[in-house]
């Protein structure tokens, strides 16, 4: 049997399996749990690197499941897809790697960090169930399956972000968090539905060349965005975010980071490929562009004012969400355009390497903040200080993502934002000055929380602290390398990284042809 | 190595490092042609809190950091500070306006 | 007429849920609003697949010349919406269990220490 | 609960039960199937812990998980067998197994079972997986601590 | 025949909907959801669903309610005045 050629499927099913194999190895010990965990996700990393190789090799790549055939070809030649079909491109490749490397490293860092709670064999479960669902909304080229894969993973996050049921923050955080999911959820399904009713069919690339762009697909477009920018923290629908980031575990916000870019993700995928041409690029750009600067607006505004450490990166996450929204959604502006070759491409490049780059540094400062709690059990800033005398790895760490989120050279946030700034003053200078004004304000918010939590002098209550465990250092220590890596061979990065993504998104022709071939299906 | 190219400008780490290592080289040179009256062990190295001496205890704290900003900018903070209310009626609220604006804009200046 | 009353339905079932979901401060009911919601959207769902005069899509009632079925898919995606509604409804009303074990109301304006 | 109640719910227990296995073994030749039998005997769960309590209704959750999780292994397991071909590729119908290995009938029979390949076995791993997940929340939310009236 | 038993199915549908987030009282509520529910497996019937009628009657009739009816005895039964 040849192992690569189902690679597609197997991203999914592995940890699904993981997932469903947990609660009875669970039965055997802590130990054997938590080695089982780690090993399912080692493994779906490894075959996510194979398939993001393939995928960037030899183009897009399509898998059918159970048959041998995409479709059914009507006695008059006209082609129809009926089954599930998974279709991988570059862009899908490219968030497939984020969603591996978040979900291993915060299995590796949950086994100190959560150990000793009760039920732990959910929360292994949850979170396999969590990175199953992630796979499936990125390989799927199927838009119903993409609901089905979305609401996997509204459950499985509600599930581990409520995990901690004696603190009330947790329950109250995930329940609001589950009402938007909900309603976002069924947004998308009411989408789905109307696309359905019009065209009679759910496949992607089936759906790109049949859509007209009438009112009715209009009204799904708006459903589309609206319940997908929700998902990814935009701002004005962003108030979730800060509420349940702290709530969660330290892990599980990590992942949670890769979680909302997959709402990035999707509306990408349904602007993109799904609407392309047929919408109107500018105004749609500009809706974009619009949700992007407002994110990056009130996220660095709130973050200023913020006591929780947690709470303060949560703000200016959403900041960064919105630098990711501003690069591509010029992209999409100029998208038809001859000025998309000139700049509206290297816009979007920026916007999707600064995607991997905040998995990276985000997580790294979560994670840094994890440490920090896990150790003196408050995240409260007021009441932290010096903690640079006892755990100096964290201090660096935590150094190394602020540096990054600011847009300080050398690191990796500094070479995507720089390309976000040039191409985007081409377009608009004014939107330019905004995101390097509010990437000012970072590194201001950074240098607060680093003096109030690292410097000063040694206070008596947090005397007797010690570095965090070195199952929660080997994960920070992973990600300030990619990050610093990152940082220094950027051009490596996107060349081989994000220009396949961008290119994935622009060419929509490609994403259609890997499935209707040349000339089927049409009429 | 290659560079980064950006459009108009370019980032590699190697020409950063060396104009970083540039730079600091032509500050030391300058800074050693200054005199220092900075004197260890003196009053000038406790800190400064609006000329009192500080209590026991007292240290600058993050809700000290960037007072006089939110003080400056109240009549923007306030608002935003009571838009984020918690309430979940509220949270939906705003997801439901936001996706009547965009069905706003994208039904009614299409046609 | 007659055909667009189950469409009407469902529009209509979907706005009482959105505003239950918006305007009512209980927890329990907002909970109500979005089961209520899920039904609207499933309502929809299987009356796009219907076909006037079709039989239901069953393999062993394989139809006859001149019969016809109803669509099949929509009503396997109304299924699978099914499972996942309920999933989610357990999921909200176990945290609202929580939540009032903590907070001792099910009053949302009084469920919000995390804020600003 | 009242007696009446009670009663009617020992009453009803097996029919409900026996209903919805029914539901679950014809999943491929009539309506229903894993997760309509499986809600049914899993309502039938729930019919037992609302009149008998918790407790009373005698369901163990340890039980219930094992057999939630064993479910759903032999579903995606049926499901990674299809793998010679594709995934959830239907291995065993029309000759290529020794069991469920016939065509489906068209037209009323009286329950040729042996039919459909891997989709009565992966009916049963549905149901399997529902009746104990769903009977699992309401058993836990019936479990939960809280004010009873 | 069939155009008559949809209307009014139709109408209890939305008259139980609109009956369930009318009341004060959430265990009536709940109970007009269950009737939501029960029409709504109804009209899948007439609309030829069978199998979605099916899992409507067990899950949205009966589980779905059984899960409420539990929340609100470990809670309170009423809606808060305002």
């Amino acid at each position: 049997m040849d192992i690569l050629a189902h690679v597609p499927i197997l991203v999914v099913g592995i940890p699904l399996l993981g997932a469903f194999a947990t609660p009875l190895i669970g039965r055997a010990g802590a130990r054997a749990r938590n080695w089982f965990a780690i090993f399912i996700l080692l493994l779906t990393t490894a075959l996510a690197i194979a398939l993001a190789v393939s995928v960037y090799q030899s183009g897009p790549r399509v898998y059918v499941l159970g048959g041998q055939s995409f479709g059914f070809t009507l006695p008059s030649g006209y082609f129809f897809p009926i089954r599930i079909i998974l279709e991988v491109d570059g862009m899908s490749a490219f968030f497939a790697l984020i969603i591996a490397v978040t979900t291993l490293l915060g299995a590796i860092y949950s086994t100190a960090f959560i150990a000793g709670h009760s039920g732990l064999e959910k929360y292994y479960a949850l979170l396999l169930l969590l990175a199953a669902g992630m796979f499936g909304m990125v390989v799927t080229g199927d838009a119903f399956n993409f609901f089905v894969f979305l609401e996997i993973t509204s459950i499985a996050a509600t599930g581990l972000v409520a995990f901690r049921t004696g603190r009330a923050e947790s329950s109250e955080a995930a329940f609001k968090m589950m009402v938007l999911y909900n309603i976002g959820g069924l947004f998308v399904l009411l989408a789905v539905a109307i696309l359905y009713g019009q065209y009679g069919a759910l496949n992607f690339a089936y759906l790109a060349r049949l859509i007209e762009y009438s009112l009715l697909d209009v009204i799904a477009l708006a459903l589309f965005v609206l319940a997908l920018a929700l998902k990814a923290g935009a701002v004005p629908m962003h108030m979730w975010v800060p509420d349940a980031y702290p709530a969660a575990p330290a892990p599980i916000t990590m992942v949670m980071v890769a979680n909302t870019q997959i709402g990035l993700y999707g509306l990408y995928r349904i602007c993109f490929t799904l609407y392309g041409l047929k919408l109107t690029p500018a105004l749609v750009g500009w809706i974009v562009i619009i949700l992007g600067l407002a994110s990056i607006f009130i996220g660095v505004s709130m973050a200023v004012i913020q006591r929780d450490l947690k709470r303060l990166i949560a703000y200016s996450g959403i900041a960064q969400i919105g630098y990711m929204l501003l690069g591509v959604g010029v992209g999409l502006a100029v998208l038809g355009t001859p000025a998309l070759n000139s700049y509206g491409l290297m816009a979007m490049k920026g916007g999707i390497f600064h995607i991997i780059n905040h998995a990276f540094y985000e997580g790294l400062l979560f994670l840094a903040a994890g440490a920090i709690s896990y150790r003196t059990g408050t995240r409260n800033l007021d009441e932290l200080g010096g903690l640079a005398h006892n755990m100096r790895w964290t201090a660096i760490f935590f150094i190394i993502g602020g540096a990054a989120i600011a847009g300080l050279p050398p690191f990796n946030g500094f070479a995507s934002k720089l390309i976000i700034y040039e191409s985007v003053f081409k377009f608009n200078p004014i939107l330019a000055v905004i995101a390097l004004l509010a990437s000012i304000l970072t590194l201001a918010i950074y240098t607060r929380a680093f003096q109030s939590a690292f410097v000063g002098p040694q206070l008596p209550a947090y005397k007797d602290v010690r570095e965090a465990p070195a199952s929660m250092m080997f994960p920070m220590g992973v990600l300030a390398i990619l990050t610093v890596l990152f940082g220094l061979f950027p051009d490596l990065v996107v060349k081989y990284l994000v220009t396949p993504a961008a290119q994935a998104l622009v060419n929509q022709a490609q994403y259609i042809e890997a499935i209707l071939g040349a000339g089927l299906g049409v009429k | 190595m290659e560079v980064l190219r950006t459009g108009s400008g370019f980032w590699s780490a190697l020409v950063w490092a060396a104009t970083a290592l540039g730079s600091f080289l032509i500050i030391w040179l300058f800074s050693r042609a200054f005199e220092s009256g900075y004197k260890k062990g003196t009053d000038q190295t406790d800190p400064f809190l609006s000329g009192n001496p500080p209590a026991p205890g007292q240290r600058v704290t993050a809700s000290h950091i960037y007072w006089g900003f939110v003080e400056a900018l109240k009549g923007y903070y306030q608002p935003l500070v009571r838009a984020h209310s918690g309430i979940v009626n509220d949270y939906l609220a705003w997801a439901v306006l936001v996706g009547a604006i965009i069905f706003a804009l994208l039904g009614g200046l299409m046609r | 007429m007659i055909a667009n009353f189950p469409y009407v339905t469902a529009i209509l079932l979907m706005i009482f849920g959105l505003y239950a979901a918006l305007f009512r401060r209980n927890l329990v009911k907002i909970a109500i609003g979005i089961t209520l919601m899920e039904s609207g959207v499933n309502l929809f769902l299987v009356s796009l697949g219907y076909r006037r005069g079709g039989i239901a899509p069953i393999y062993t009632l394989a139809p006859e010349a001149g019969e016809r079925m109803v669509l099949p898919t929509p009503q396997a995606l109304t299924l699978t919406s099914i499972v996942i509604g309920l999933a989610t409804t357990a999921v909200l009303l176990a945290l609202i269990v929580v939540i009032y074990r903590h907070y001792g109301t099910l009053d949302a304006d009084k469920i919000n220490k995390l804020r600003g | 609960m009242s007696k009446l109640v009670r009663t009617i719910g020992w009453l009803l227990y097996a029919p409900i039960l026996i209903f919805g296995f029914y539901v679950i073994m014809h999943g491929h030749l009539t309506p229903g199937g894993g997760f309509q039998g499986g809600a049914v005997v899993a309502s039938g769960f729930a019919l037992l812990i609302v009149a008998y309590g918790a407790k009373g209704a005698g369901l163990k959750e340890r039980l219930l998980s094992a057999v939630e999780s064993g479910g759903a292994l032999i579903f995606v397991g049926l499901a990674f067998l299809g793998l010679g071909a594709t995934f959830f590729y239907n291995f065993l119908a029309a000759g290529g197994g020794v069991v469920f290995n016939e065509l489906v009938p068209s037209g009323p029979n009286p329950g040729d079972l042996n039919t459909a390949g891997t989709l009565p076995l992966m009916n049963w791993a549905v149901g399997l997986k529902v009746l104990s997940g769903l009977g699992s929340i309401v058993l836990l939310l019936a479990l939960f601590p809280g004010e009873e009236e | 025949m069939d155009a008559v038993v949809q209307v009014v199915l139709l109408v209890v549908i939305l008259a139980a909907g609109f009956l369930a987030i009318r009341f004060k009282d959430l265990l009536s509520s709940v109970v007009a959801l269950a009737a939501v529910s029960l029409a709504l497996s109804l009209e899948f019937y007439v609309l030829q669903a069978p199998d979605v009628a099916i899992a409507e009657a067990g899950i949205g009739a009966g589980l779905t309610t059984a899960v409420f009816v539990l929340t609100l005895r470990k809670t309170r039964r009423k809606e808060e005045e305002r």
